[in-house]
């Protein structure tokens, strides 16, 4: 699936809850089925600033696409990030960096976008995308 | 008079207030408290009636806002029980009065001195003193916790040396909510020509200080924390002290005569006061003092005690609770974790529901790291909050919890 | 849109009041300015419905709160032209920014080094300097006045070596309204590798200065100048410059890591933010720019210009009248004697009529020692000031002199 | 005359005056007519502060009583500097340190009497009290 088409179908899935409740639910758990980080990747620089919990982030490439991993002490952060993982991991640098984002929104996750939230979705965007415009440039 | 809290909550605007939907439920008092329709409407009728540049003014407002000015340092010398108004010095807050004593005994101190500051420390108490010690050389030594979070009063015996010449300790722990045997730690410290400062930020709402009866060498508190405005605090030194001290800021007010050759500094309190200060919440702060005074501080923590206890006694109902802090003298600060779970899971879950509690290290990080956590939620109760709230709070925490899990 | 006074007057709600049974005709703009409703309704606002610590909280008032303070540096930002947000520190005033900058600088300098500042300038631009220069053996050259009041360029030029570090020049003079060359005394200085300090409090409210067309290293203001509240201000500094500085003051927020063993400080502004800051003072003073902005400086400053010339033509008339400050670009300030009268008497029956002006040194006493005199009498208008109130001035001013002589 | 007598008699002119002019103009009249410090004693010890305007007080024994000179920049602070030397000038320590200053009340200056007016009224009348506390001593 391109990443429109992940995006499509994340913002289908929420909006069957009805209420934050269920589709916080629904993060956590998306949060404890995350593909986690490699213990030896658990380090300093892969830690991404701005988060009340600490959260690690960690790409690589595979052929041409990249593979994302994360982790955080925090369920709900994990949750956010195993979001982000769905529709940026296992896709080429390109279409990440052309990625836009609209569908945070959709999913009731906008107000976690602001720079000064403490859960670090907006840290995490910005670190993926780095990630990406490093890759690609390679 | 009963204390009768529907009407308190009435003198407070921000409690009409709903978040998420779900009523503002307010347990983040440690960290700023709210602020009382006096205090407001000070506020707009300074700057509606007689806002002014205040000293040295010859016209009508400028002496309203200064006698107002003045009038709010007199409050706080009155509250405080401090013998003279010119040892009252406004600042922006505790922090900035902390660094105010920091940068004064820079020079008052050397390699071979000692000073002493508690593991329960805010940063605040801490990182101006080692940036000071990084000046002067002198070196810190720590005041150890116990495992109920109050700190080791034989240690800090122990400690305790001719070469000390600074102790440095909260009134009450912002993290946990101990309150300090500070008056028998500053009597032993002077036993040791040990100078003592008593960070009194956290400790002002609750507690109404008599600094001539402590004998304290100085002792600091931030407005925001008692009902007060932001960007105002103040600094109690004792005359001798703040007269030993070189002048922090340079700039207006704070000299008498001004020449490119030579400049000589105005006295107490002005001395410490360069520029133009934050004379609204000097205002405000003075008004704070007369709503909590009105209340009455006996009354104050008679209630928040009881709000203590019957949410100590709930929380601990709750499987997997764990609270740090078990100090016997406490105030009503809750810091908690529920099993593994994190606390800013907690916190956000919490926020869902309206509730507003505080997540993290609350800026103690030596304290985090005693107990071995990355952090804790703390639920902490002012006089206008209300044992439904509490039931509210322990019930959304069980919501929270199986949500969690 | 044409300029309406009457309706702007009616913004502020101190301009109804009376003094000494007569309107309030407020001339002390200069001192502090006055508050627009929009500015105390954000602090209510605030106050009302969402007070809360910032940073680092979770729940949603936290985050509101937090916001709106990011956003009022994102204001200040923006009207200021500044490249990047972290460029922006907020602080408690002109006097707290400047002491900052002296601060940072104390162990870049050595006594090898040379530090210019103007004869114009205010205590709050002199003192720190004074002060940093005793630590670190600087010299301090003195760039002299003309009789106009103007700095002297020539002599600037002279005085500019390659021991230059700093040079120290506000935007405006408080005492005399001058406005000085920045521009080019910033490109001179820089050709000489010094770094420039413009101290823009005076300025803020009449000009409206682009510092990325400057090129300034720092520049300062304080909200109460421009309409904001009393206990906020601004630095902007150079990345360059702000991350060579040390932290001023140590506290909560501008740490990332605190052990007893080792701090580790937080980055741009924070790393300069120390402590709760003046959370309702900086929202404030993003709204006080809104509302200057939203009137525009352009019409603001064509406004006051006219006031300025209506004014001083008409003073001009009063026998013995004797102006201090005859510079070319001028703001709204006229600074005056009249025969040997002493200002303090010509102020204190001013105010008598209603009418606040300041009287004595301004925090200049450099400037008052070069023209030989122990004061002024200081009218300075605003854009919400008219020309009725000037009439009623020099009217008021002719009777004093009446009485007084 | 004694203080009170002295301090009735002041009150019963300034009684006369209609409004704040008149009363200001007298003072200004007085301010005129005050006797002067020696120029010898208008030293910095001499100088009150908390005026904008210098301030110069001066006091010595003469047999057993007081005797005050001011002078000053202001012709404003010099009138009411006349007033009070007209009430406590040639009078005993002990009459001085026991006066009672409620004609101030009565003349209208009662504004001038907070310890922020800037043109030392207050200063003035505590360095007054302080001369014959000191003298009284002795
Ligand atoms: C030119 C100038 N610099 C500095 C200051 C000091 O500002 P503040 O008192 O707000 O710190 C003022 C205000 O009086 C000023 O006019
Ligand atoms: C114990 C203690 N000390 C110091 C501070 C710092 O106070 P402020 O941020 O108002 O300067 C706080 C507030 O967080 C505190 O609780």
């Amino acid at each position: 699936m391109n990443i429109i088409e992940v995006q499509n179908e994340i913002v289908e899935e929420f909006s069957l809850f009805e209420d934050w409740m269920q589709r916080y639910e629904y993060m956590i758990e998306l949060g404890k089925s995350i593909e986690l980080i490699d213990p030896s990747n658990k380090v300093d620089s892969n830690l991404i600033k701005g988060c009340q919990s600490k959260l690690w982030l960690h790409a690589e490439l595979n052929d041409d696409k990249l593979i994302f991993k994360a982790d955080s002490e925090a369920i709900i952060t994990k949750g956010i990030a195993a979001v982000l993982l769905r529709v940026f991991s296992n896709q080429t640098p390109k279409n990440i960096i052309e990625a836009n984002l609209e569908f945070i929104d959709k999913i009731g996750l906008k107000e976690h976008l602001s720079p000064t939230r403490a859960n670090g979705l907006l840290s995490m965007i910005k670190q993926i995308k780095y990630y990406a415009l490093a890759f690609n440039k390679n | 008079m009963a204390f009768d809290v529907n009407k308190i909550r009435e003198d407070f605007p921000i409690l009409k207030r709903k978040v998420n939907g779900y009523p503002l439920v307010y347990f983040d008092n440690a960290a700023t408290s709210q602020k009382p329709s006096k205090v407001i409407d000070s506020i707009v009728d300074y700057y509606s009636n007689y806002n002014s540049n205040i000293h040295r003014g010859v016209h009508s407002i400028s002496q309203e806002a200064t006698d107002a000015y003045e009038d709010a340092r007199k409050k706080i010398q009155e509250h405080f029980n401090v013998k003279d108004s010119n040892e009252i010095i406004l600042t922006s807050g505790t922090t900035h009065s902390i660094n105010l004593v920091a940068n004064g005994f820079t020079n008052l101190l050397s390699k071979d001195d000692e000073i002493l500051i508690s593991e329960l420390e805010h940063h605040s108490n801490i990182v101006p003193w080692q940036m000071m010690c990084e000046k002067n050389g002198a070196k810190i030594k720590v005041i150890p916790l116990t495992s109920k979070g109050e700190l080791n009063y034989d240690s800090f015996l122990n400690l305790l040396s001719k070469k000390t010449k600074l102790v440095f300790v909260n009134h009450v722990s912002n993290a946990l909510g101990t309150i300090n045997p500070i008056k028998s730690i500053i009597s032993k410290a002077h036993e040791f020509g040990a100078a003592v400062l008593i960070d009194g930020a956290q400790a002002s709402s609750h507690i109404k200080a008599d600094l001539q009866e402590l004998n304290v060498d100085f002792y600091t508190t931030s407005a925001h924390k008692l009902c007060g405005p932001t960007g105002i605090g103040m600094l109690f030194g004792k005359k001798e002290w703040l007269n030993k001290m070189p002048p922090y800021q340079g700039g207006g007010e704070m000299i008498s005569e001004v020449t490119f050759e030579k400049t000589t500094y105005a006295g107490l309190p002005h001395k410490f006061e360069a520029g133009t200060p934050n004379i609204v919440g000097a205002i405000g702060f003075g008004m704070a003092l007369d709503y909590l005074n009105n209340l009455g501080f006996d009354s104050i923590e008679f209630y928040e005690t009881e709000l203590l206890n019957y949410a100590t006694n709930k929380l601990k109902e709750i499987p997997g609770f764990k609270m740090y802090g078990e100090a016997k003298h406490k105030t009503s600060v809750i810091s908690f974790n529920i099993g593994e779970l994190h606390s800013y899971d907690i916190g956000t879950i919490l926020d869902k529901f309206g509730i507003a509690v505080r997540t993290g290290q609350h800026c103690a990080q030596p304290v985090m790291d005693y107990f071995g956590i990355s952090g804790t939620v703390r639920a902490s109760f002012s006089f206008y909050n209300t044992k439904e709230e509490i039931d509210y709070f322990c019930k959304s925490l069980e919501r929270a919890v199986a949500m969690l899990s």
